[in-house]
């Protein structure tokens, strides 16, 4: 278990501050796979690295499994962070070494036998699909294949918590997919606790079980992921989700759209339950209904949506329609033309 | 012997005197000596430092300095012939001799085979040894060698097969705890407070290793050159050995006692 | 303990005469050999403007000079020294050998340096079509510039270490004074007073050498 | 222009040999916004690498504007460079310079007025939302903020080419919108001609209007936006594609529908001309249409989309209704359950 | 011309005790020097074992010792070396300084190029929970190790000039052949001979620095 408490840093020099991160509490349960995602800047970078205390707070208290870091030795540290396996932006990989030995790295310093390694990290670059570049250097990698290999090295020691910082960012959707896929794995196989810090949504929606969302060094909103975007509260948030779920007409359909004198156009939740919906209001009142735009979309395993219908009818037959939408406990909404 | 700057016509009317000095009495007793009886004549001295002796006659050949007073007529004989140049003596000067010091062995008489005797590595100064180890029967030189020249490898006999260590001069007395014996130039036995009586064997100081205040040939007959030569051998100067050289520290050729 | 023959002025002289060798031969020193090293990094195989007749020139002279003992390299130039400075002894005919000396010995510390920048830093100069001079000094010269601050703090010191050998040519000097008077005169006095003085002067430059450039890594 | 012909690159070490770029032949015009895309490792960096000369091709042509690169004198190179923007994959700041300096240099280079630097560089700052950091150093940034710079200083000087190699890999979406936006302004206001690598469909959705699909050092699709994801043939096209568009049924949802028997499941296309089908089926055949699943997509100005419709009713009045479908040329499809 | 008063075998032996002084010396040096300048950067301030006390006493003794020109210094210790080599005179007893001379010079250069490591690897050190001297061993000795070459290369070649003045303590070797024939006793053949030789002393540990550097950073 990760827990922030009161959590800030901030960054002097020259007599100006820049405060990174803002009073941040946070925690994150053996298991979780807790999302944090925020704009460029946000904060997200320094709170992961305070996890592993690469970067001390300024004040408030980091606790691991109950346990204020603050308080440990160099020795006590050091046992703790080899635990933790981290995914760096940058990667940072030894450009002196081979890929092997880059992700060998993490079981040599664990004194680990020789074969055992040669095992694990071959492995490992099947899973990254890179086992022909074991004996290349980094610098004759692509930006993605080095990311695979930070990816590789965090997980060759079996860590219990792995922090992953943009981990898929120079990934395509099918490798990034097939990490994540990798991840979820071993998150059920062995409990381990993954925090990732993204910018994309669809990673979020994909894995992720918690999530925070940051601005300006704050954690503006949190909580389960389907809480969290099903609802969003804050326009920041609003904006995430609405890469994912296009909340919105898009401005070309909408300047399609054949104005009938008369009609309406009404936003309405898509989902499991509102398959039958169109039709059903076709049926019982009579009104025409044009599907103008739909989209739905996973979260985990729940799915989301809404689509935008145009109600042409009687205005009697119309108003019938839509007071039988509100009884159906879905949301609702009339737009503008 | 080229880009003299010191122009003939006005050598006529010189009266600076620039002085390369090495460490060593021979500068010392210049500026202690000579240099207030010359400047009573209206001379004026300057002194230029050198630590190399190579490089105050090299300054001499160019005309940069005047005269120097720290090398024996073998020496700057081998200079001349090496390197083409035109120095000369104008006057013998007071010499301190070179000696053989106890090390680790108190007596020239517990001298055993395989002994390590340190010596300068000088030229100038490893001539004095080699000739002084030749006089207390240790070895053998080549006959007729130009002692200037010698080295190791003109040792024709070596009694005692001893291990001859050449050092720096300034060197030797500070690893007498390591040696069996040291020859010490005179000049060092005199910086380093070494009591030059507790010597085993004095050299006898040949002609040719009398030092000797030396000149540019072509400036010997100038006013000041004989200037100078006159206050090594004025009375005033006599006297002054006389007072400071009690303990016959130094050696006074016979043309200046 | 405390008799000593060396005069104040003589003290002061060759602390003066240390400055002027020391800072002078830095400077010339330094306009020669920063741009040689860099040279050597731009010319080599691979290099931004690859010279392979320069680099095959080059390296092997600076291997040269910096092959030959001190006293031998003073000796071997003499005939250039008096050509520079119309003579060969004194303070100003040191400097002519210690520039020398310490040339191609700052142009090898400027080399390992300016290896060191990032090639990422060279392509983006490359991408923007920078001369090589505009590459030399808006991307190479400051990305190694703290790198480059302790290498010359390297050369200072072992310059000033240098300077103790000028005697030879009456240069003078804090270090000749050391070794004629202290070594060879055996005046335990000026050793000592002599020995602390460079003992300051090298700490001064080093801790100046090392704020520098931690000042240009932003450490502090 | 951009021409390359019969491009190929290997890579030697030790006798082994990396094909990164394989024959590729390529032509970009003037005004383009030519998106690449591919898995990592494809050859993307390498092949935008080719353009301004930053590795030269192991064989092939390269021409810009109709001239061989080959041919050119160093300064010729360099005077095409200068006309040439990059964003590098891994940034390239410089470490030991402001920002403000980071974003100045090609102006430097160019030995523009010192004033004019001063308001070119603030207006690109202001642009990319980082003008309070130009007095701070590029490793007191976050990595998202690095990117903008690496943007903004490509920008600088005005080139009339512009070469991104993943400029927004790092950017939450919002971020790489209004840097999207930025980039179509100046491709319409000076028509200058872009290159954008990504792995991300939608940034190539967004703003291209020619794209390239690489694998494993080949081109395997270009043309059109439209008509390659509109109609994508290679099996990697496919998968890019449904990254944006999701093109069947999410597991979750597929497993809840409910299989009333008799009924059939049909996906067909959804866009401007399909808003009324439902509408129309259900009025003129009295089957009952239930809408499983929709989704709507943007490609530059177009809308393409599919919907998963459940027709249930009479075996003849079903099939009515599919023929129906099939006169309005539209895509149908009929899917197992 | 061709004729010296030289021996072969005192040639020989001059090359024997060369190979001796500076092989030796940078032996040792380097076992002193290499981990000196790493604990340099690991206890400076903001260094992974930040501790001032050790930094603050080490880095002047290092300037201390970097100050003394070398004459100096080998009399100064000349009671440390007869402890550790029971002589003042001799090729062992020029090692002794030798060493204390090339240590701390190697350990300024290796400094330098290990605090050209980027940061980021030192995170990557920190975030596996690497000791201190798995860092040093596992991620900033191979980081630098073109840099640490070159800078070794660098030592080399400033040792053999230093070797040069070993002679005061009758340590031989070309370089004292050099000056106390070749110099002293104006004798220019062996002059030349000594001259040619250490040309192609230092050429061959330059080209084997540079091919080494190369092959670490895997230019060729
Ligand atoms: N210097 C090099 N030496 C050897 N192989 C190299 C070198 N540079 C690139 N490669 C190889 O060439 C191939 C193409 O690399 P490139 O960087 O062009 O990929 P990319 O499409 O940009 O991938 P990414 O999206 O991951 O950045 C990769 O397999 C890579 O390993
Ligand atoms: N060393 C530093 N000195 C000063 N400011 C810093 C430093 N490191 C980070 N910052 C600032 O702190 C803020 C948060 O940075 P951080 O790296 O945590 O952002 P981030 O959320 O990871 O952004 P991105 O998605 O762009 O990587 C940024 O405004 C950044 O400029
Ligand atoms: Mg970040
Ligand atoms: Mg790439």
């Amino acid at each position: 278990m990760i827990q922030l408490e009161h959590v800030s840093k901030t960054y002097k020099r020259n007599g100006t501050e820049t405060i990174a991160l803002n009073n941040v509490s946070l925690q994150i349960n053996k298991g979780d796979i807790f999302g944090v995602i925020g704009f460029s800047g946000a904060g997200k970078s320094t709170l992961i690295r305070m996890v592993n205390y690469l970067e001390k707070p300024t004040s408030g208290t980091v606790l691991i499994d109950g346990n204020d870091v603050s308080d440990y030795t160099m020795q006590e540290l050091r046992k703790t962070r080899k635990n933790i396996g981290m995914i760096f932006q940058h990667f940072n990989l030894l450009n002196s070494k081979t890929i092997f030995h880059n992700v060998a790295i993490p079981l040599i310093l664990a004194k680990t036998d020789k074969k055992v390694i040669k095992e694990r990290v071959m492995e490992l670059l099947q899973f990254v699909g890179l086992e022909e570049k074991a004996t290349n250097y980094p610098n004759e990698l692509s930006g993605g294949q080095k990311q695979r290999i930070g990816i590789a090295r965090a997980l060759a020691s079996n860590p219990s918590i792995l922090l992953c910082d943009e981990a898929t960012s120079a990934l395509d959707p099918q490798t990034t997919d097939s990490i994540l896929q990798l991840l979820q794995k071993i998150n059920q196989a062995y409990n381990i606790t993954i925090m990732i810090i993204t910018h994309e949504m669809s990673i979020i929606q994909k894995i992720c079980n918690r999530v925070a969302v940051m601005e300006k060094g704050e954690i503006i909103e949190e909580g389960n992921v389907l809480e969290v975007f099903g609802n969003p509260k804050h326009s920041s948030t609003k904006n995430f989700v609405r890469t994912v779920l296009q909340d919105e007409i898009p401005e070309n359909i909408r300047k399609k759209i054949n104005v009938i004198p008369g009609s309406r156009l009404f936003k309405i939740d898509f989902n499991d339950e509102s398959n039958e919906l169109i039709n059903d209001m076709i049926r019982n009142f009579g009104v025409t209904v044009n599907l103008i735009y739909a989209t739905m979309n996973e979260i985990k395993t729940n799915t989301i949506g809404h689509m935008v219908i145009q109600l042409i009818g009687a205005s009697a037959t119309v108003n019938q329609a839509v007071s039988f939408l509100s009884t159906k406990e879905i949301y609702v909404k009339e737009l503008a033309y | 012997a080229c880009g003299n700057k010191a122009s003939s016509d006005a050598d006529e009317e010189k009266t600076t005197i620039k002085v390369g000095t090495s460490p060593g009495p021979y500068s010392e007793l210049f500026i202690d000596a000579i240099k207030p009886i010359l400047e009573d004549e209206g001379y004026t001295i300057e002194t230029v430092d050198f630590t190399e002796l190579i490089q105050a006659d090299i300054a001499l050949d160019e005309g940069s300095i005047d005269l120097n007073v720290d090398q024996h007529t073998a020496y700057y004989k081998n200079f001349n012939s090496e390197k083409g140049a035109s120095l000369t003596k104008i006057t013998p000067i007071p010499t301190v001799p070179t000696g053989i010091f106890p090390g680790r062995k108190e007596s020239l008489d517990d001298i055993e085979e395989g002994d390590v005797i340190g010596i300068p590595k000088d030229p100038s100064n490893a001539a004095r040894a080699y000739a002084i180890l030749q006089k207390a029967g240790l070895i053998t030189l080549e006959e007729d060698i130009e002692l200037v020249k010698v080295t190791q490898n003109d040792i024709v006999e070596n009694k005692f097969n001893l291990d001859i260590q050449e050092m720096d001069s300034a060197q030797i007395p500070r690893a007498l705890n390591d040696l069996d014996y040291g020859v010490i130039p005179g000049s060092i036995v005199y910086s380093s407070g070494l009591d030059a009586s507790t010597s085993l064997l004095h050299e006898d100081i040949l002609k040719d290793l009398e030092l000797v205040a030396v000149v540019d040939e072509k400036n010997k007959e100038t006013k000041w050159a004989q200037a100078v030569k006159a206050a090594y051998e004025s009375d005033e100067f006599k006297a002054y050995m006389e007072e400071h050289n009690q303990d016959d520290y130094w050696f006074i050729p016979e043309e200046i006692r | 303990m405390f008799q000593t023959t060396v005069t104040v002025d003589q003290f002061l002289q060759a602390m003066v005469d240390t400055f002027y060798m020391v800072g002078f031969s830095l400077l010339v020193g330094s306009i020669i050999g920063i741009p040689l090293g860099i040279l050597l990094v731009i010319t080599r195989p691979g290099g931004i403007i690859e010279n392979s007749v320069f680099f095959k020139m080059v390296n092997p002279v600076i291997n040269m000079v910096r092959s030959l003992p001190f006293i031998i390299l003073l000796v071997a130039i003499i005939p250039f020294t008096r050509l520079i400075v119309q003579t060969s002894i004194g303070t100003a005919a040191a400097i002519v050998p210690l520039i020398i000396y310490v040339s191609p010995f700052i142009a090898r510390l400027v080399e390992n340096s300016i290896l060191e920048v990032d090639d990422g830093i060279i392509e983006a100069a490359e991408s923007m079509g920078a001369t090589p001079m505009q590459t030399i000094w808006y991307f190479l010269v400051p990305e190694a510039m703290g790198s480059l601050i302790l290498s010359l703090t390297t050369a200072t010191i072992s310059l000033l270490s240098a300077t103790a050998m000028a005697g030879a040519v009456g240069g003078g000097g804090i270090g000749d004074l050391a070794i004629s008077y202290g070594y060879e005169r055996f005046d335990s006095f000026i050793m000592l007073v002599t020995v602390v003085v460079l003992i300051i002067f090298v700490q001064v430059i080093q801790s100046v050498g090392n704020w520098l450039a931690a000042k240009v890594r932003r450490e502090n």
